[in-house]
């Protein structure tokens, strides 16, 4: 994270203001800075998604290539995560600088889509055993301002949205292989079910309350933190990969009500999410208005 | 190298339908972040790019007693920026040599004078490479500059140039163009002064058309000048008018 | 037998030891949380009252331990680099626990002596390979800064400085000079007022 | 037990293989018949049968091993030294790095401990992060190397338990004992502790609910891991890391069930520790002896040069420092 210097003053002030439940930005514990989202930037990735939450400006962009699966369960897709903290947040992240906060960005995602039941690998599948889809999710910070985790999740779940993945048809040759021969036709594909993919939902304790979407600065004055992954299925919200980040311990009482804040936050965010990801897929349509991107 | 395509139909249009001496449709604008000291973005054709400038600030532990500006580079590339995936952004011998080519350029325009003993850091960004993306980085990193209030002596802009089968020169080269086999050339110019900063070319180019191609990129340049030139105006102006000093030019 | 006299107590990291009031000071290896005073390091816990009423609470951990050398501690070191503003040296061992791995010392001109502290001249005070007795005034960021201005403080083991293959330790004669027994060269030093081991062996 | 799981060569002719050669989806299931399961609802709530050593090894200060039931673990912790990068210096707090290690004979599958040692490595870094006093070493690192010898399931829970016996045997401040432990739910049996085949079962076979799909369109086949770490004076809860797909009521049952078993193995390692501190108290009154009598001969020593007169060559040989003030 970008080392905010903060003086004792000022985290007495910020302690206060989450005291009496009114944040120095006028926010309540539990209200998210104002989002904005916006797909199909990346032409050359098969899935792109741009996320800018107050300040914390993230880019992703999902590729996909054929790949064999794995052995063991030889009838799942595979994904793979990789974050690039840019020099452009920060001179800390020039050269291997975020290698850190890249790993344990890359490590709770990993975790949260770990189970099949989260992220339904079946659909990557081809040729059980033989061909499966690999995607590899690209994540690019190109500015940090505070609540990392959910940004990268937010930004992650509208990218799998955006992603076209071309229909593939499989002959079978003399031989007993099959060949694979994939459509190029850019219109002709099928998408991904994002229904139960997770969500982080970072909740932060400061003294002793607890609130969600903290900034650069309260997340210097807290002592520790639940990144609570919240996924949707049929209705009902589970758990799929939740911890504790910060370097702090938490009281076990703190820790239940933290995961019931985080829970209802993420069922909320989670609803919010998909209708903004259905308004963007009619503009993306033919009356849809040139990309805004980073013109705005 | 025989280019398997015809770069230049007969009736003078290229691949992606534009006259030969025509650029790609330029977008930018200025100020995209609040945490860094200046920051732009600029769209040439397909190939988008973001540049951060940091500094000057205190030159960190490096040799300090030259009394001119230490400028430090990196060049970077998403990893999914190119058909093709790459795995590392950075830390290649391409982005390693591109930042060195983007702090030479860069050198010979920031007044160096004016900031002795102290760094300047700039970053640049590639979110989506389709050629020329040396070129674009160096404009985008350019406005930047000029969004941090760095004094610059001008506008220092970059423009590719290749050569046709039918030896007509062409302006700002795509990557369809660039990989169909056509000759490159990029320079980095200061256009009023007419001065070249950097030159760089990607194969042999016969000695008397060499001049001509030249001769078209740095029209390139000052084209691209005017356009950099009106979007600065333009984005003073709207930085301008809440303090309503913006009736004055 | 056993050893544990009944009144030690055995402690270990998280135990609540007693109420905090106002006359008791925190002691090494305790930590004080909303009103009580807790252990942080497993040992005997002892209440030495030294001053009229303040009692001080340490846990004293038995056997070896890690230590890193904390202000105020008399630490031994080894002179590495002179400058005319400073010493650069490597502590090696604090109070009476040698340290697995050195850490970084630096003690300037003016820490030296307590009195005409400008008038120091390193030279004539320390020479690299000498063994220092320092004490720690503060932590830098990465290294120590250490005083000598004490009696007790200074160098306690010196080399002459010929290029004998055979290096002899020096003899203290007075508190700033010290002689090598074989070649007699009296070198200049800032002597520690300590009865070091060799002066008693050879006077038995 | 011989576990071969399928080598990419050829299957070696001739010898006798356990049956668990290659474990296909169908050998899961009557793999998990197989196991002997708990009730639904596990009553003894208790870790294995475990055995702690501190300071085993003699050319470290801070060393400790366990036995967590079959999984064997070795911690040491290496003195603080300088913060080498330069980034992390800034927090007013010390930096502890955690580096996991296996033995090459500790599991089966190698492909994939280059990744799991990283991963184990950072959820360690970050559970032991809230028990090291860490403002004591302020800008100094601390580096605690684990190294697993056996693995048997539960590896995370007990290296965190190894790391904590020995940072209190090496005197690093801490502000609490820690103990871990794992739970986890697979098809709505729990398993406490559960045994490495149990864990990988788990990861094999996740969900694939709709193998039975008739029963699980209702009920959602939950599956999931939970390793708790906590401090217990003040029922903290240090780290606790889950996996898998629980819904809260099965989470917050999982988290109790750890912290019960966190209970006793405290009292386990409380018992380790006190016994430790009691016999490095006798060592040290031992030592104290003989140095007493070390003394005793440099007191006779200094007696008999005041009574030869010599008094003088002592006072000579420290004469008054005319710079150091009269107090």
């Amino acid at each position: 994270m970008a080392y905010v210097a903060l003086s004792e003053a000022e985290k007495t002030y910020i302690l206060h203001g989450v005291e009496d439940d009114f944040r120095c930005d006028g926010r309540s514990r539990r209200d998210y800075r104002p989002m904005e989202l916006e797909t199909g930037l990346v032409s050359n990735a098969s899935g792109s998604a741009r996320l800018r939450l107050a300040n914390t400006d993230i880019l992703v962009g999902v590729k996909t290539e054929i790949d064999v699966p794995n052995p063991l369960t030889p009838e799942f897709g595979k994904l793979e995560f990789f974050v690039d903290c840019s020099a452009n947040a920060t001179p800390e992240f020039e050269g291997r600088g975020g290698s850190d906060l890249a790993q344990e960005l890359v490590l709770s995602l990993q975790n949260a889509y770990e189970s099949p039941l989260a992220f339904d690998y079946r659909t990557l599948c081809l040729i059980p055993g033989q061909q499966c889809w690999k995607l590899y999710i690209d994540i690019l910070i190109l500015e940090c301002g505070g609540n990392l985790h959910d940004a990268v999740s937010l930004a992650a779940k509208a990218a799998l949205f955006n992603t076209k993945l071309p229909r593939v048809t499989a002959t079978l040759l003399d031989a007993g292989i099959t060949d694979l021969i994939i459509s190029d036709n850019p219109y002709d594909c099928t998408r991904i079910g994002i229904e139960t993919v997770p969500l982080l939902v970072t909740v932060c304790k400061i003294g002793d309350y607890c609130l969600v979407d903290p900034s650069a600065e309260e997340e210097v004055c807290s002592t520790v933190s639940v990144v609570v992954s919240v996924s949707m299925r049929n209705g009902e919200p589970f758990l799929s990969g939740t911890h504790l980040t910060g370097g702090g311990a938490m009281h076990r009482d703190t820790m239940r009500n933290c995961l019931q804040l985080g829970l209802s936050i993420g069922e909320h965010l989670d609803k919010l999410l998909t209708k903004m990801l259905k308004l963007e897929q009619e503009r993306v349509g033919p009356k849809r208005p040139k990309t805004v991107g980073f013109l705005k | 190298m025989a280019s398997n395509f015809e770069l230049l139909s007969e009736q003078g249009l290229r691949l992606d339908g534009r006259r030969p001496h025509e650029l790609r449709h330029i977008k930018c604008k200025l100020g995209v972040f609040e945490q860094p000291d200046g920051s732009a973005y600029m769209e040439q054709g397909n190939t988008k790019v973001l540049a951060a400038v940091y500094g000057p600030h205190q030159a960190k532990g490096k040799k300090t007693e030259s009394n001119d500006v230490i400028i430090n580079c990196q060049y970077s590339q998403a990893t999914f920026s190119t058909a093709e995936r790459k795995n590392r952004p950075r830390g290649d011998r391409k982005s390693l040599e591109f930042k060195m080519y983007l702090q030479q350029a860069l050198s010979a325009a920031i007044k160096s004078e004016l900031y002795p003993r102290s760094q300047i850091d700039i970053y640049v960004e590639v979110l989506q490479a389709d050629g020329a993306n040396y070129a674009v980085a160096l404009n985008a990193a350019t406005l930047a500059l000029i969004d941090a209030g760095i004094c610059l002596n001008e506008f220092i802009v970059a423009c590719t140039a290749s050569l046709s089968k039918s030896n007509i020169p062409l302006t700002d080269i795509s990557h369809f163009e660039e990989v169909s086999g056509g000759p490159k050339l990029t320079v980095a110019a200061l256009p009023t002064a007419e001065k070249i900063a950097f030159l760089e070319m990607s194969e042999r180019f016969h000695i008397d058309h060499l001049e001509t191609v030249i001769e078209t990129a740095m029209a390139g340049c000052r084209e691209i000048r005017d356009i950099l030139e009106a979007a600065v105006k333009e984005h003073l102006l709207h930085m301008g008018s809440a303090a309503d000093w913006a009736r004055v030019c | 037998m056993s050893a544990l006299a009944d009144e030690t107590i055995v402690c270990l990291p998280g135990e609540r030891l007693c109420r905090t009031e106002d006359n008791i000071v925190l002691g090494i290896g305790t930590y004080e949380q909303n009103g009580y005073i807790y252990a942080s390091k497993s040992g005997i816990v002892n209440i030495d009252d030294s001053g009229e009423n303040c009692q001080v609470v340490s846990v004293h951990k038995p056997g070896f331990h890690l230590t890193i050398p904390a202000t105020g501690d008399v630490v031994t070191a080894r002179v590495l680099v002179t400058t005319p503003k400073f010493v650069k040296c490597a502590i090696f061992c604090v109070r009476n626990v040698l340290l697995e791995s050195s850490y970084r010392g630096l003690l300037r001109k003016e820490d030296v002596r307590e009195t005409e502290k400008d008038r120091v001249d390193i030279y004539k005070s320390f020479k690299p390979g000498d063994v220092i007795l320092a004490r720690v005034i503060n932590q830098l960021d990465q290294s120590f800064l250490l005083t000598t201005a004490e009696n007790e403080l200074g160098v306690v083991i010196a080399y002459a400085s010929d290029a004998r293959k055979t290096r002899v330790p020096m003899v203290p004669v007075g508190w700033s000079e010290m002689q090598c027994p074989q070649t007699t060269i009296k070198e200049p030093r800032k002597v520690a007022k300590v009865l070091p081991e060799s002066s008693i062996n050879a006077v038995k | 037990m011989l576990r071969v799981t399928q080598t990419k060569n050829s299957l070696l002719d001739g010898a006798s293989i356990a049956e668990e050669l290659y474990t296909t989806p169908k050998d899961g299931e009557d793999f998990f018949e197989s196991l002997d399961k708990p009730e639904k609802e596990p009553t003894k709530l208790a870790p294995r049968n475990t055995f702690i050593r501190p300071g085993v090894l003699t050319t470290v200060r801070g060393s400790a091993y366990m036995e967590y039931g079959n999984t064997k673990v070795l911690a040491i912790v290496a003195p603080p030294k300088e913060l080498i990068r330069a980034s992390a210096r800034r927090m007013n707090m010390g930096v502890l790095n955690c580096y996991v290690n296996f033995a090459a004979f500790a599991t089966g599958d190698l492909e994939s401990v280059a990744e799991r040692e990283r991963h184990l490595g950072s959820m360690l870094t970050k559970a032991m992060e809230p028990v090291v006093c860490r403002t004591e070493f302020l800008n100094f690192q601390l580096d605690i190397r684990v190294l697993i010898l056996d693995d048997d399931g539960c590896l995370l829970s007990t290296a965190i338990n190894c790391c904590g016996v020995a940072l209190v045997e090496c005197g690093i401040s801490t502000y609490d004992l820690i103990t871990a432990s794992t739970a986890c739910i697979f098809r709505d049996h729990v398993f406490l502790n559960p045994s490495a085949k149990v864990e990988e079962l788990l990861w094999k076979h996740r969900g694939n609910s709709n193998t039975n799909a008739t029963s699980s369109t209702s009920s959602v086949q939950e599956h999931g891991l939970i390793i708790t770490a906590s401090m217990d004076t003040f029922e903290q809860i240090a780290q606790c890391q889950q996996c898998g797909y629980l819904s809260p009521a099965t989470y917050v049952k999982l988290l109790d069930y750890t912290l019960t078993i966190n209970k006793s193995l405290r009292q386990l390692i409380r018992g380790v520790l006190t016994k430790r501190v009691k016999e490095q108290h006798e060592l040290d009154l031992r030592e104290k002896a003989e140095s007493a009598l070390e003394d005793q001969r440099l007191e006779d020593i200094i007696e008999k040069l005041k009574k030869q007169g010599l008094d003088e060559f002592i006072q000579s040989n420290i004469k008054e420092d005319p710079y150091v003030k009269r107090i």
